[in-house]
């Protein structure tokens, strides 16, 4: 759509969405939120910038084709689902906690990286398919 | 005292979501109601948000009702240019009572340019008819 | 030390399922990597199998969460049967499909979805939740959405909306069910199922929610009235999709419904008089289906039908020696259906049809390929000392002990068609003159290819074949199993024991 | 009467009416605009009678639903202008 | 013994790889494994007639109970020289008759594997090992008769007969598994021991009945008999070898062992004597409608089977040696007369047999081969034929309808007199037509197995006691636990008997000269084709078939829609009938009936909201609806402490609202409509479904709940997981592998949204 | 390079503010993650002044709530009453903002206040095209957005 | 409330299927997701709905004590409505291609593939 009002609006709206969205996934263990709703937050902000911009302009933006976030967030999640097993010869999925807090996150453990590779995942996934949409329709 | 402010916010943040909400099922024509809808309920939602600011009276509470309103001074404005423009290409007419329409005849029909001033816009447009959603 | 074998074949379908999508676009690396990532799975399902044989039930507690509080993976008997034979059609349709599927659509992520599915496949063997069964229920439905759609021309797609309507509507009816299941019971582990749906007071209930689970499982295994996705939709894609799905898609739904109604559910006068109803049915529905087509690809995929009935019939009856018929059947199946599907595939690629009125001559032009292809149809048809007939002995015994007369017609009925149908196949399609034939351009005939490329084409049928005839020959051994895996599902309490108390 | 029930039983009930007007719009229409302008105003109201909700059960975590609601509620209004302008300038 | 069953099925398989050795004169090689088989067989007959029994067991799948026994008694002896005997004359006579087919090797192959399955049928001694080998013999069966496969009458024939005989496998494993069931065992010499058990078991009849059904269907009994006929499309040395020596009698082999088991009883009687009696009178009557002379042979071996079963069924002493020494006789004519009919249909070209006369004057061994064939076919001594028909009389003189009986027989064995004379010397007296003058005596292969045949039908007719002693005595001592001695006499002396042997060569002579076989006669019959066995069965099958159209045509009918109403109707039928079967709607609507203003107005909105996306008529206005409906969700959501599925619906919701968008303006409008008809009915089904569902809602919420693994969580969420938001802790810990595998259901999905969309086949090159 | 800077203390503020945990930690966690985000969606955009402008934000601020007062107010009675005594019509806007930002501020304040709303901008920017409730006089309606918002807008963002 | 919700439920179940069963494969995705509402809804009212009272542990507390909200139902139904929107994202598109190849979106017309042939 060729209108400055919205391009400017989403130019400012991309970073506070994808703040928050990151934002969400990280307070998902606590709060209400975490790696899917986050990733999807952050889908919705691409997927506002390809409105407002032009699917090109927000390819060039993501840099990497969306669809590369898939295997990146499932080998993450997958390596988080295995590590007790390799490292701790502990069942698949056991979690494994850092024993000093983290400062900001908390105390940090398997579940949260598990819980990125969900969010990038879904980030990866949400783009594939509207990106795809948008550039047959 | 927060208690009263609450009744306060509460109550007049209300009364202006019903506003609203009757300014839409009163008013004339679709810009109207777009016009009404975006004010009034961005007042009346900021209000109510700020009563739960000031009930919980947390900084947390208060920076996230913040973010919410920011939120929502900044799309609901935009979303009103976006889908008031959609109305007019649409074909959407002006209530009768209107007075002028300079947007008339401004648009070029098939790649949507919006031109300035009126002898800029090529005279073919005027043979389209207007479109309402065919769906309908 | 902790026992992580079971799930091993997870980790690799999973693992390989990645790498697949890394390597995105390089062909040939798919190609050689898929074959590799299922011969480890093959590897990997072996031992897994010889581990569950030797040391019995095997159980992984995820996320170290002891039953019922969190999933849990249960590798009985049952179960590593099954993860072996799903390996086994997983390495034949792989190396089939690396010759068989175009590079366009290798291009898609075909060999990754691939992956998924037999994932999804070893998932649902292995969970013990029901819940989680439903999550790799729905990756196996999304992976074959996938396969049966991508790269769809006319009837493809058209096939593709059918299967996804009523397989989307399978899975509603399975949540429902589960929703029920947990709204009465308040657990999801199986084992821990086992005991509280037995407490419950309000019977009716408990037999709504086993017919949700009948209906659910019922449409994925295309029993009657609930088969019609199947015939509309496994002719359509690739012949390695449909051979993938025909041996083992409409499998998981049986063996879902074999679990369901051996842990959680009891098999009670109605559910049993329904089961052996609509096993006859589907019999019969699926004879005469597969009796009016000339589709060979269709009319396998009515076979399928009809002998899923042969099961479902089995699985009514519930006795010992039923049931180590239905497992047996179960096995023999899976192979020959593959193996079926493939076979279709490489008639089709020797005569650009797989219309049996349009084909003839195969065994003229093709004697020893013939010959091979004759094992699995007659094994089919359960010609002994075939792989087919064996299980029948189990499940015409369990008729008579229950005084079953219909279905031992309706076994008998579905026996006899399946033999006419097979040697009509045979007569249409091998002996027959090719009738006049017109060469189609743009398409690369059989015996065009170069030899190393039939080789591909042929590998997967031997590897097969070679399977059926040991069921068939070895047949003690599988009978030894089926009856060791019978054992397990009418003694349900050996499953709850190793899952609640470790 | 209490703050709790002066929002429970008269600043629920309103911000109710408001939404049940809102969707009386909605459903007459008449045009596809009116529908999304209503669909929006429903979720903008929607947003204060959770900030007034989470008042009442005492749950700032409610709030968190607020903003999601602010930020994406938005674009489906964009969608369905950029569906509507797309499919115009197309005939 | 399982060696000698083995090496058929070995050659057949090693001809596979080696074929092309095969199809040369090497070929008649092959012979040497029957002729091999036959010297091992008759090694035995000293052992087996002084009365032993060998038996051998090796254990197959013990699981099963099922085991490789084998025993070679009089019954089996007789059975496994007959197959080998006969079995090495056609190996040799094939030799030369299909000399250089280019399928040479095949045939041999399909041959030995039938050579062996047959003996293995005859040799097993566990009834399931024994139904193995039935079956294989039906299946070599199959592609003997579609052996000529490029000819659409010999497909046709073959399928039918793989039909018929197929079927009757199915019933002999029905009865196998039920003797078994019943007794315990599938051991048939245990079987015998537990006679009186079985037949007075309620199954009995049952197990009978199907045993028949086997028995008739493989030795064709009407009306199951006109595969026979067509099985005749195969090559002469198939039709001789299986279709009248050897797979045929399979059937009566099972009636003659089963007997002891299953015998003495009046079903077990009345139904092999009519059975038997119906079959050997129709298809006799029919021998003098037929010109072609395999048409010929065909009928009179169907009736000289039902002759079988009809002394089987009346079961006394008598009538099994009568039996026994039929099923010699019969092999030897027969199987003698079909070789000839092949070398006739060889040199001349047809089989036609008002065509074929004078063909002594060329083919002289094989017209006195014929000659001999027909004597011992018309029981004419000092054949062994007149020694067979003798021992029929006297059973049947002996049993209880005696004079029925024996006027039956005594039809049959005239009309079979004619056959047998028809085929066998017809052909050869008269005038030589001058198109035949050129023929030449074919390789004695051919001519000699024949000629090898007949003389040992001469010399067992000299000499009785080489029967006697070698298989009927035996068979008789299976038979009967005290079996008296048998005496077979070619001279009996002056006596009924006899009288009713000259009867019968009298009025077969007469028969013979009486009756010619004409085109005319042919036609005649086949106007009566239609109310044939084979014409019903065939209707029936086409009635089958039709139904099945329709029937398939019905579910299958190409309508989505079709398909989900009958799913619905399917559960609601099932539901309904659970949960309104006892009507007992004890709610307690008070507790569940609570309700405050907002929410009534976010139910009002979203019942507004469902009802307004079905029946709006706009897509856009549709796709809003069900904004609407996910917002309303998502507060509903909220209300009722779910605040992580609140966000999640709502953004799930604009994503796919999204979606849709993107995707409908491609999309033409709704403009089709269903007609009202439909709409009502599909209205009443999902709102039926809908009323149930609501209902099993109402009573799940009010049975109790158990919430020992929710409050398992909520104590130890934070503890041992280290969080607090316990729908989190679920998703990514208690249940992190659900939450693993839903990830990988997006990726597959947008792997599958990508490849749809973008992948485009240019090609039919696509599978 | 400016811009960018001011923009990543900006994000790291709202994250700030959003987890409601000011400790220090917490604002370089907050300033890299910004930075992150800032670089992955890096665009060349116009550079603007972030600085002086925060008490003509604040004097902005309260002349921007008096307008939406006073106009609510208006339009309250508008929509109460029975009968409709507005003139309502699309009137052009000649624009002095020339940037993105000016421009869609300006149009954003104007859409805010009751009774006004920004339907579209000309495609060569000159004209904003804004629909009123009340349009007694086209000129005097312009003046009032030109010395009202756009003129105390532009001292802001210039 | 729950006996509406269950009415509710029963009429997304049949919106749903009434909706599947139209012609139109637009009316069939609509009546999917209404459909995969309607079993949502199901499974989180079986679970026993609370007011009010979500199963987060306060800041304060270590164990959730008291009356709260069952969690097991949500995390279901969290899963369920990802893997919804991945199946209903391919059906839409799966709707669009068969549309474009078919050149219909009458779903009478999809009908020969039931067709010997
Ligand atoms: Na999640
Ligand atoms: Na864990």
């Amino acid at each position: 759509m060729k209108t400055i009002i919205l391009k400017t609006a989403s130019n400012y709206l991309l970073p506070v969405l994808l703040l928050f969205s990151v934002f969400i996934l990280l307070r998902g263990h606590y709060l209400p939120g975490g790696g899917f709703v986050g990733g999807l937050v952050a889908a919705i902000a691409f997927v506002l910038d390809a409105f407002a911009n032009g699917l090109q302009n927000t390819k060039q933006v993501l840099k990497i084709h969306p669809g590369f976030f898939m295997p990146v967030g499932l080998a993450i999640a997958f390596l988080s689902a295995i590590s007790p097993i390799l490292f701790a010869d502990l069942p698949l999925m056991t979690g494994l906690w850092a024993h000093e807090p983290v400062p900001v996150l908390g105390k940090i453990g398997s579940a949260l990286f598990f819980d990125t590779g969900v969010y990038l995942v879904v980030i990866g996934a949400a783009l594939t398919i509207i990106f795809t949409i948008s550039e047959s329709a | 005292m927060t208690d009263v402010l609450i009744y306060i916010f509460a109550t007049l943040g209300t009364l202006f979501a019903l506003l609203a909400a009757i300014g839409i099922i009163r008013m004339p024509d679709t810009y109207l109601r777009i016009s009404v809808n975006t004010k009034a309920a961005t007042l009346g939602v900021g209000l109510l948000l700020g009563a739960a600011a000031v009930y919980f009276y947390d900084f947390s509470v208060t920076t996230r009702v913040q973010a919410i309103v920011i939120f929502i001074l900044l799309t609901a404005p935009v979303g009103a240019h976006l889908i008031g423009r959609t109305s007019y290409f649409l074909g959407n007419k002006l209530w009768d009572g209107s007075v002028i329409d300079d947007l008339k005849d401004r648009y070029n029909k098939s790649t949507h340019e919006l031109k300035s001033d009126p002898e800029q816009v090529e005279e073919n447009n005027s043979k389209q008819d207007s479109k309402t959603d065919r769906n309908a | 030390m902790t026992n992580h074998v079971i799930i091993l074949p997870l980790i690799v379908n999973l693992l390989f399922s990645i790498i697949l999508m890394f390597f995105w676009r390089n062909i040939n690396f798919q190609k050689l990597f898929s074959v590799i990532g299922n011969a480890i799975g093959l590897g990997v399902a072996i031992y897994v199998f010889t581990h569950v044989y030797q040391n019995g039930t095997q159980v992984v507690e995820a996320g170290n969460w002891e039953a019922p509080f969190g999933i849990v993976f249960v590798g009985d008997m049952l179960a590593a049967t099954l993860v072996l034979l799903t390996a086994i059609s997983g390495l034949a349709v792989s190396i089939f499909s690396s010759i068989s599927v175009i590079n366009a659509r290798l291009r898609f992520g075909y060999f990754s979805v691939f992956q998924f599915l037999l994932l999804g496949l070893n998932g649902a063997f292995l969970t013990g939740d029901i819940f989680n069964l439903y999550v790799w229920f729905e990756i196996i439905i999304i992976s074959s959405f996938v396969l049966i759609s991508i790269g769809g021309e006319k009837n493809q797609l058209e096939g593709a909306v059918k299967y996804f309507a009523l397989n989307f509507f399978a899975s509603m009816i399975f949540l429902t069910a589960l929703g029920v299941l947990y709204g009465l019971a308040g657990t999801l582990n199986m084992a821990d199922l086992a005991g509280k749906v037995q407490s419950i007071e309000n019977r009716t209930l408990v037999d709504v929610c086993a017919v949700l689970f009948l209906v659910g499982f019922g449409i994925k295994s295309a029993i009657f009235p609930l088969y019609f996705w199947l015939p509309a939709s496994y002719h359509t894609p690739p012949s390695a999709v449909s051979a993938i799905f025909a041996g083992l898609l409409t499998k998981v739904g049986v063996y879902a419904l074999i679990r369901v109604f051996s842990m959680i559910f009891e098999i009670d006068v109605f559910l049993q008089n329904l089961l052996i109803g609509l096993g006859i049915l589907t019999i019969f529905s699926g004879g005469i289906g597969a009796l009016t087509h000339t589709n060979i690809r269709k009319v396998f995929s009515y076979l399928i039908i009809c002998h899923i009935g042969f099961m479902i019939g089995g699985l009514g009856l519930f006795t010992k020696v039923a049931l180590t018929g239905v497992v047996f059947y179960l096995i023999h199946d899976i192979i020959v259906k593959t193996n079926l599907f493939l076979i279709a595939g490489v008639i089709y690629r020797i005569k650009a049809t797989t219309n049996m009125n349009k084909i003839g001559g195969l065994y003229a032009n093709y004697p020893k390929l013939s010959l091979l292809m004759a094992i699995p149809l007659f094994s089919l048809v359960g010609v002994p000392p075939l792989s087919g007939f064996w299980p029948k002995l189990s499940l015409i015994l369990a008729s008579f002990s229950e005084a079953q007369y219909w279905y031992f017609g309706a076994l008998i009925f579905g026996s006899f068609i399946t033999l006419f149908i097979i040697a009509r196949l045979w007569s249409k399609a091998f002996w027959k003159d090719q009738p006049e034939f017109k060469r189609e351009r743009k398409f690369i005939y059989f015996y065009e290819l170069r030899p190393f490329q039939k080789l591909q084409f042929i590998m997967p049928i031997m590897l097969l074949t070679f399977v059926s005839l040991y069921i068939g020959f070895g047949a003690n051994h599988i009978q030894e199993l089926s009856v060791r895996i019978a054992e397990e599902i009418t003694n349900k309490d050996l499953y709850i024991k190793a899952v609640l108390n470790p | 009467m209490t703050l709790n029930d002066y929002l429970y039983y008269v600043i629920l009930p309103l911000l109710s009416l408001a939404e049940i007007l809102v969707f009386i719009r909605f459903i007459k229409g008449p045009s596809i605009i009116d529908r999304v302008v209503a669909l929006d105003l429903l979720i903008t109201i929607g947003i204060g009678i959770i900030a007034i909700y989470s008042i009442i059960n005492n749950q700032p975590t409610f709030l968190d639903i607020a903003m999601i609601l602010a930020l994406i509620a938005f674009l489906s209004t964009v969608a369905f202008s950029y569906y509507l302008e797309k499919r115009n300038k197309n005939d | 013994m399982l060696e000698a069953v083995l090496v058929g099925f070995i050659f057949a398989i090693l001809l596979v790889f080696v074929g092309r050795w095969f199809r040369g004169p090497i070929a008649v090689v092959s012979a040497l494994i029957p002729i091999g088989l036959f010297v091992y067989f008759l090694w035995h007959i000293g052992g087996i007639s002084a009365g032993d029994v060998i038996y051998e067991s090796y254990r197959w799948i013990p699981s099963f109970g099922v085991n490789l026994s084998f025993k070679l008694d009089g019954l089996s002896l007789l059975f496994s020289l007959m197959i080998t005997g006969v079995g090495s004359l056609v190996f040799l006579y094939t030799a030369a008759y299909l000399k250089g087919h280019k399928y040479l090797d095949r045939f041999y192959g399909y041959l030995s594997l039938f050579m062996a399955a047959m003996l293995g049928l005859v040799l097993s001694d566990n009834l399931i090992s024994m139904f193995v080998f039935w079956e294989l013999t039906s299946i070599s069966s199959f592609f003997l008769i579609g052996f000529n496969n490029d000819s659409k009458a010999s497909r046709q024939s073959a399928l039918v007969a793989l039909g018929i005989t197929g079927l009757g496998g199915l019933l002999l494993l029905g009865g196998a598994l039920l003797l078994g069931f019943i007794s315990g065992t599938y051991e048939i010499s245990e079987m015998l021991t537990q006679s009186d058990v079985i037949t007075q078991h309620p199954y009995y009849a049952l197990a009978a009945i199907l045993m028949f059904g086997a028995a008739f269907t493989k030795s064709a009994q009407f009306p199951f008999h006109f595969w026979l006929p067509g099985a005749m499309k195969a090559p002469t040395p198939v039709s001789t070898y299986l279709h009248s020596a050897t797979m045929v009698k399979a059937g009566v082999y099972l009636l003659f062992r089963f007997s002891p088991v299953l015998g003495q009883t009046e079903l077990w009687h009345t139904t092999l004597i009519s059975i038997g009696a119906i079959t050997m009178l129709y298809s006799a009557i029919h021998i003098i409608f037929r010109t072609d002379l395999k048409g010929i042979l065909a009928y009179s071996t169907i009736s000289a089977l039902g002759i079988l079963v009809f002394l089987i069924g009346i079961g006394t002493e008598a009538a099994l040696i009568a039996a026994s020494v039929f099923i010699v006789v019969h092999a030897l004519y027969k199987a003698s007369l079909f070789l000839i009919t092949g070398i006739i249909d060889h040199e001349t070209g047809t089989r036609d047999i008002t065509k074929l006369t004078g063909l002594r004057k060329v083919l002289l061994p094989v017209a006195i081969a014929g000659f001999i064939a027909a004597l011992i076919s018309g029981g004419v001594p000092p054949s062994i034929g007149f020694v067979g028909k003798d021992l029929i009389y006297e059973a049947t003189l002996h049993s209880n309808n005696a004079v029925l009986l024996t006027v039956l027989a005594i039809a049959t064995n005239a009309l079979l007199f004619y056959g047998g004379f028809v085929a066998g010397v017809k052909p050869f007296m008269g005038q030589l037509p001058k198109k035949f003058e050129k023929i030449h005596l074919p390789s004695p292969l051919m001519w000699l197995p024949p000629l090898i045949m007949v003389t040992a039908g001469i010399i067992f007719g000299i000499a009785p006691g080489l029967v006697e002693t070698t298989f009927a005595q035996p068979i008789v001592n299976v038979m009967f636990t005290s079996a008296e001695d048998v005496h077979l006499k070619l001279w009996h002396g002056f006596n009924l008997v006899l009288g009713l042997s000259a009867l019968t060569l009298a009025v077969g002579t007469i028969l013979y000269f009486l009756l010619k076989p004409t085109h005319q006669k042919e036609t005649f019959i086949s106007q009566f084709n239609f109310i044939a066995p084979k014409d019903l069965t065939l209707k029936l099958s086409d009635g089958f078939e039709w139904f099945g159209h329709i029937w398939t045509g019905y579910f299958q009918n190409g309508y989505l829609r079709h398909y989900l109403s009958i799913v619905v109707g399917f559960i609601i039928l099932l539901l309904g009938y659970l949960l309104l079967f006892d009507f007992d709607l004890d709610i307690d609507y008070a507790s569940l009936a609570r309700i405050t203003v907002y929410e009534i107005a976010i139910v009002l909105m979203m019942v507004i909201a469902i009802i307004f996306t079905v029946f709006t008529k706009s897509r856009l206005a549709a796709v809003a609806a069900m904004g609407v409906v996910g917002f309303a969700f998502s507060l509903f959501f909220l209300f009722y402490s779910a605040p992580d599925l609140a966000m999640t619906q709502f953004s799930v919701d604009t994503l796919t609202v999204i979606l849709f968008v993107l995707v409908l303006y491609k999309l033409p409008t709704y403009l089709k409509l269903t007609n009202d008809k439909i709409r009502i009915k599909h209205g009443i089904l999902s709102l039926s479904l809908g009323g149930l569902i609501t209902i099993l809602i109402l009573k799940v919420l009010n049975e109790p709940k158990n919430t020992e693994i929710t409050d398992f969580y909520a104590e130890n969420a934070y503890k041992l997981a280290h969080g607090k938001n316990i729908v989190n802790v679920i998703l990514v810990d208690f249940r992190g592998i659900d939450t693993m595998i839903e990830i990988s259901v997006l990726v597959v999905a947008a792997l599958g949204v990508f490849g749809l969309l973008k992948l485009r086949l240019k090609t039919k090159d696509k599978k | 390079m400016k811009t960018q800077f001011l923009s990543n203390i900006l994000l790291m503020l709202i994250w700030v503010f959003l987890t409601g945990s000011y400790t220090f930690e917490n604002f370089s966690f907050g300033f890299i993650l910004s930075f992150l985000i800032l670089w992955i969606i890096s665009r060349k955009t116009d550079q603007n002044k972030y600085y002086k402008i925060l008490p003509r934000i604040i004097g902005f601020f309260f002349f921007f709530l008096w307008e939406m007062i006073k106009a609510n107010i208006q339009v309250a009675i508008e929509v109460i009453t029975p009968t409709h005594n507005m003139k309502p019509g699309i009137v052009s806007v000649p624009l002095d903002a020339k940037t993105d930002v000016e421009i869609t501020f300006l149009a954003n304040l104007i859409t805010l206040t009751p009774g006004t709303l920004s339907l579209d901008v000309s495609t060569d920017r000159k004209v904003l095209y804004v629909h009123s409730m009340y349009v007694h006089n086209k000129q005097e309606f312009i003046d009032d957005i030109k010395n009202g918002f756009e003129k105390r807008l532009l001292a802001i963002l210039r | 409330m729950e006996l509406l919700l269950a009415i509710i439920t029963g009429l997304l179940y049949a919106a749903g299927i009434y909706m599947i069963m139209r012609r139109s494969i637009v009316k069939l995705i609509l009546g999917i997701v209404l459909l995969g509402n309607g079993v949502n809804l199901l499974i989180f009212l079986l679970g026993r709905i609370t007011k009010g009272e979500p199963p987060i542990i306060s800041d304060s507390d270590k164990i959730l004590e008291g009356i709260f909200a069952d969690p097991i139902p949500q995390a279901l139904i969290l899963t369920a409505i990802v893997i919804s929107f991945g199946l209903q994202s391919f059906a839409i598109i799966l709707v669009k291609r068969a549309y474009k190849v078919l050149k219909t979106d009458d779903l009478d017309q999809l009908n020969t593939t039931d067709e010997d042939s």
